[in-house]
């Protein structure tokens, strides 16, 4: 009886092992992209949104807060901040900052226009819809 | 060194280990952010620092990748690179590049960052560790494929091997998959998704392949251990890397917006990622154990057992304790995060370009190993950075899993901002193994400066 | 190769035997001990006969019937479970 | 894994009347992670029952058990025949190797329309992985064993092949053996995974 192990076995499972499992993972990409729909709200995507996703973006909000848990760890999570403030109190926290409170973090300020303002809220409230299997546990995020 | 154009790699190690540099001291500034939330601000806001410390990361480990490949592929290959020429001009596009982004973030705000480099003509930056502006990004796809062309061609002419090879098909997946950075749909559960296809199939897929040919290169040297043994452990290790790691991506799928059933897929094969970390240390200490000679360079023995033990540790066990589902569920976006992330890096890809770099940069210099006083002061720092960062690690886990208990599970649950004041304690720890890390830093980086006589080969 | 001919009707007539089983419609402990016994009994077949594990050095036959039996006998805690 | 590594070092001769591993060490540690995955979501699927136990039971009602039973024959059937495959090229007979691999690919080919027709019927009725967590289990495990028949399938063309050109001979088959491996692991898992989500409730 032959017992073996081969450098050309080895590399042939570690190949074909590569290509079956990038494989199942464009199957389930293809499903996924079928079932998002009915789970990104996408109905709600507007053009005020995709403005409001554009200045979350290039004012780099990612660097210290979390959206759906990804992003820094240093300020709170902004995913469900639109149920957990409203609103009036997010537009007035942006236009409020920094506090300068000393040994506090600080936000900085950054001279968004009221429109700019309402894109930015509408991209919270629709982030908020996105069906994201009920996290965060609580309202705090 | 047996061919001349292998030298071209220690531009690009120092350069590593200068951004390396850089990128401790802007943790130290976050760091101390944490505690002491107004320090430099306004000139270095906590979201700057965080792009600086992540930037410098991903670009030295590039630096680090590259200066492997140009050194291991010409002597896997058994002849010269193709153009060293080639391989050195690119070196300097991506330095200024580099150099030039970090300046950038420094001193322009980012929004107008970002409207200075066609940010609007197509909108990449502003997403976690892909802040990069466009030309940067495009300059890294050039680097790239320069680097590439060079290696391929190389490689095509030359022996095949399975380090060569393996090393070859990373770094083509690492270029690859960075073309996920440049598609941002405005729906951002799509973002998201796709988003991963760079992060998590770099980390958790080809950037382990180029690990693994890293360290089976410096294994075959240092122990002389039949190649044939090696390369077949290679590529079991690395096939069982991919084959839970592709589908292991969907432990990040679970909470974005994506179907449920990413629940069940990526806890089902993320909770079998710790396998191959679990292989490759056992694969590495096995290979040192039956060794055939004694390598007077004993800094790099210590580097690539290090790599075993930390890669497992920091990725395969660090990584298990919060991929399950209903567990992700209450750690996900919190302090536990950080903590893997610090060991996962360090362990895995710092660890591994270090390897290399403490291998071949004597050989680079003219001499089989550094003196045995630069060695012994090398490994101080290995020690010194390594035990400080589990302590970094078990201080953010500390911290984050008081932060899930004050913020998500208790029955009064606390906000954001009152539970970090909670946990402040852990930080200013942290912060005190930060320093210790620094100062392992600075003395290893004192460790290439030190003379004495060089070791000679000593057989027993 | 008679033998792995008697083993392979043992298989199909196991098989027989678990989907009739199915059809007459019992349910609970009456369908769930002899279905499970007879997927031990094919999986012992396959994993000792076909895949010719039976005698081999080495503790790979373990490996893999201890995975039949693990898997298999938890299926039957988790079942037996909700039946109380 | 020390006492692997040793094997790959220096093969040993067989010990006593024991024999080696047939196949490549490379495909059973394969073999070894697929009945992980498979043994995990086995149990998932178990477990996840417990609390859910009559909308399970009430979805396998829509299964097609005749068409799960059938497939099982087709499987059992198609190890049987690499069986005889491997005992052929035992004895040097390259050709009838090659004719009993291609009888397994045949069941292997029945087994896949069968299970596309039965997707089919799931697809139509508006079902997906999404529908609830029993149809997750049984598209998505199904799928996945799927994907393996199909690759069991590639991997057995290409040992038939090179038997067919006479690439194998009665002292160096162990290529014939590592695909027989891999196949009958396909078969073994759907051994257990016919009843667990077709039969028992």
């Amino acid at each position: 009886m032959s017992s073996a192990f081969t450098k050309s076995a080895a590399r042939n499972i570690f190949y074909g092992g590569a290509v079956f499992f990038f494989l199942l993972f464009l199957g389930l990409t293809f499903d996924t992209m079928n079932t998002l729909p009915q789970r990104d709200n996408r109905a709600n995507l507007t053009e005020s949104v995709v403005r409001g996703k554009h200045i979350w973006e290039t004012r780099n909000c990612i660097g210290c807060h979390t959206l759906m848990g990804e992003g820094a760890y240093f300020a709170p999570e902004l995913a469900n901040v639109y149920k957990r403030r409203g609103p009036e109190f997010i537009k007035a926290w942006i236009q409020g900052q920094p506090t300068g409170a000393p040994g506090r973090r600080q936000m900085p300020n950054f001279h968004l226009n009221e429109q700019q303002l309402d894109d930015m809220v509408n991209f919270l409230k629709y982030t908020s819809e996105i069906n994201t299997s009920n996290w965060p546990p609580n309202i705090e995020g | 060194m047996k061919y001349k154009s292998q030298a071209v790699a220690k531009p690009y190690f120092i350069a590593a280990i200068a951004l390396f540099l850089g990128q401790i001291l802007f943790g130290l500034i976050m760091g101390l952010q944490y505690v002491v939330g107004d320090f430099l601000f306004p000139a270095i806001p906590f979201n700057v620092a965080r792009m600086v410390h992540t930037n410098l990361l991903i670009v030295w480990l590039l630096f680090g990748f590259m200066g492997a490949a140009y050194y291991l592929i010409p002597e896997e290959s058994e002849r010269e690179l193709h153009s060293t020429k080639l391989a050195l001009v690119m070196f300097w596009i991506f330095l200024a590049a580099g150099v030039a982004t970090i300046l950038g973030y420094l001193l322009v705000p980012y929004a107008t960052l970002a409207e200075m480099t066609g940010n609007n003509l197509l909108a990449t930056m502003g997403r976690e560790f892909l802040e990069q502006p466009l030309p940067t990004k495009v300059g890294i796809v050039v680097v790239a494929l320069a680097m590439l062309y060079n290696l391929s061609i190389t490689v095509l002419r030359g022996r095949k091997t399975a380090i060569n090879l393996v090393m070859l098909v990373g770094l083509w997946g690492l270029a690859i998959f960075f073309l996920f950075s440049f598609y941002n749909p405005s729906n951002l559960v799509k973002d998201k998704y796709f988003w991963w296809w760079t992060v998590h199939l770099w980390v958790e897929g080809v950037w382990e392949l180029i690990m693994g040919a890293m360290l089976a290169f410096v294994l075959i040297k240092v122990t002389g251990v039949d190649r044939e043994v090696i390369e077949k452990w290679l590529y079991v290790i690395i096939a069982m890397a991919l084959i839970t790691g592709i589908i292991g991506t969907g432990h990040h799928y679970y909470w974005i917006g994506a179907p449920e059933y990413w629940q069940w897929w990526g806890s089902v094969f993320s909770a079998l990622e710790p396998i191959p970390f679990f292989m490759m240390t056992v694969f590495a200490f096995n290979m040192v154990n039956r060794r055939r000679r004694e390598h007077p360079n004993k800094a790099a023995v210590l580097w690539a057992l290090g790599t075993g033990v930390m890669a497992f540790l920091g990725a395969g066990v660090w990584g298990f304790l919060h991929t399950l589902a209903p567990i992700n569920f209450y750690t996900h976006g919190t302090q536990i995060t950080a903590a893997h992330g610090h060991m996962a890096f360090y362990g895995a890809y710092v660890m591994v370009v270090i390897t290399m770099i403490s291998y071949t940069m004597p050989l680079m210099r003219g001499r089989e190993a550094n003196s045995p006083f630069a060695q012994v002061i090398e490994m101080w720092s290995f020690w010194l950075m390594t035990i400080s960062m589990v302590f970094i690690t078990l201080f953010l886990t500390a911290a984050g899993i008081l932060q899930i208990w004050l913020q998500r599970i208790a029955e009064e649950p606390i906000s954001f901002m009152a539970a970090q004041d909670q946990v402040a304690l852990f930080y200013w720890m942290r912060e005190a193994a930060g320093v210790i890390f620094l100062i392992g830093l600075l003395l290893y980086i004192a460790s290439f400066f030190i003379k004495g006589k060089a070791a000679t080969a000593v057989a027993t | 190769m008679t033998a792995a001919t008697f083993q392979w009707l043992t298989l199909v007539a196991l098989t027989a035997l678990t989907f009739g089983l199915a059809e007459t419609g019992v349910s609970g402990s009456a369908v769930l001990i002899p279905v499970l016994l007879a997927t031990l009994v094919k999986g012992r077949i396959v994993i000792d006969r076909f895949m010719a594990l039976q005698g081999v050095s080495g503790a790979w036959r373990w490996v893999v019937l201890g995975w039949l039996l693990l898997v298999l006998g938890l299926i039957a805690v988790a079942f037996q479970h909700t039946q109380n | 894994m020390d006492i692997v590594l040793n094997v790959s070092i220096s093969l040993p001769a067989p010990h006593g009347n024991r024999r080696n591993l047939p196949g490549d060490l490379a495909m059973w540690f394969f073999i070894l992670a697929e009945l992980l995955v498979f043994g995990i979501f086995f149990l998932a699927y178990a477990f996840a029952r417990t609390r859910n136990v009559e909308l399970f039971n009430a979805s396998q009602l829509e299964l097609n058990k005749l068409s799960g039973a059938i497939n099982t024959v087709l499987l059992i059937s198609g190890s049987y025949f690499v069986v005889r495959a491997v005992d052929r090229i035992r004895h040097g007979q390259s050709r009838l190797c090659a004719h009993w691999l291609i009888a397994a690919m045949a069941c292997g080919g029945a087994f896949l329309i069968l299970k596309l027709v039965e997707f089919g019927t799931k697809i139509e009725a508006g079902i997906s992985m999404s529908t609830n967590l029993f149809f997750m289990f049984y598209l998505g495990l199904g799928f996945f064993h799927f994907m393996h028949v199909v690759l069991g399938m590639v991997i057995l063309g290409a040992v038939a092949l090179k038997a067919w050109r006479g690439g194998y001979h009665a002292n160096d088959y162990a290529g014939v053996e590592t695909g027989a491996a891999y196949w009958h692991m396909v078969d073994l898992v759907w051994i257990v995974l016919f009843p667990l989500i077709y039969i028992l409730n």
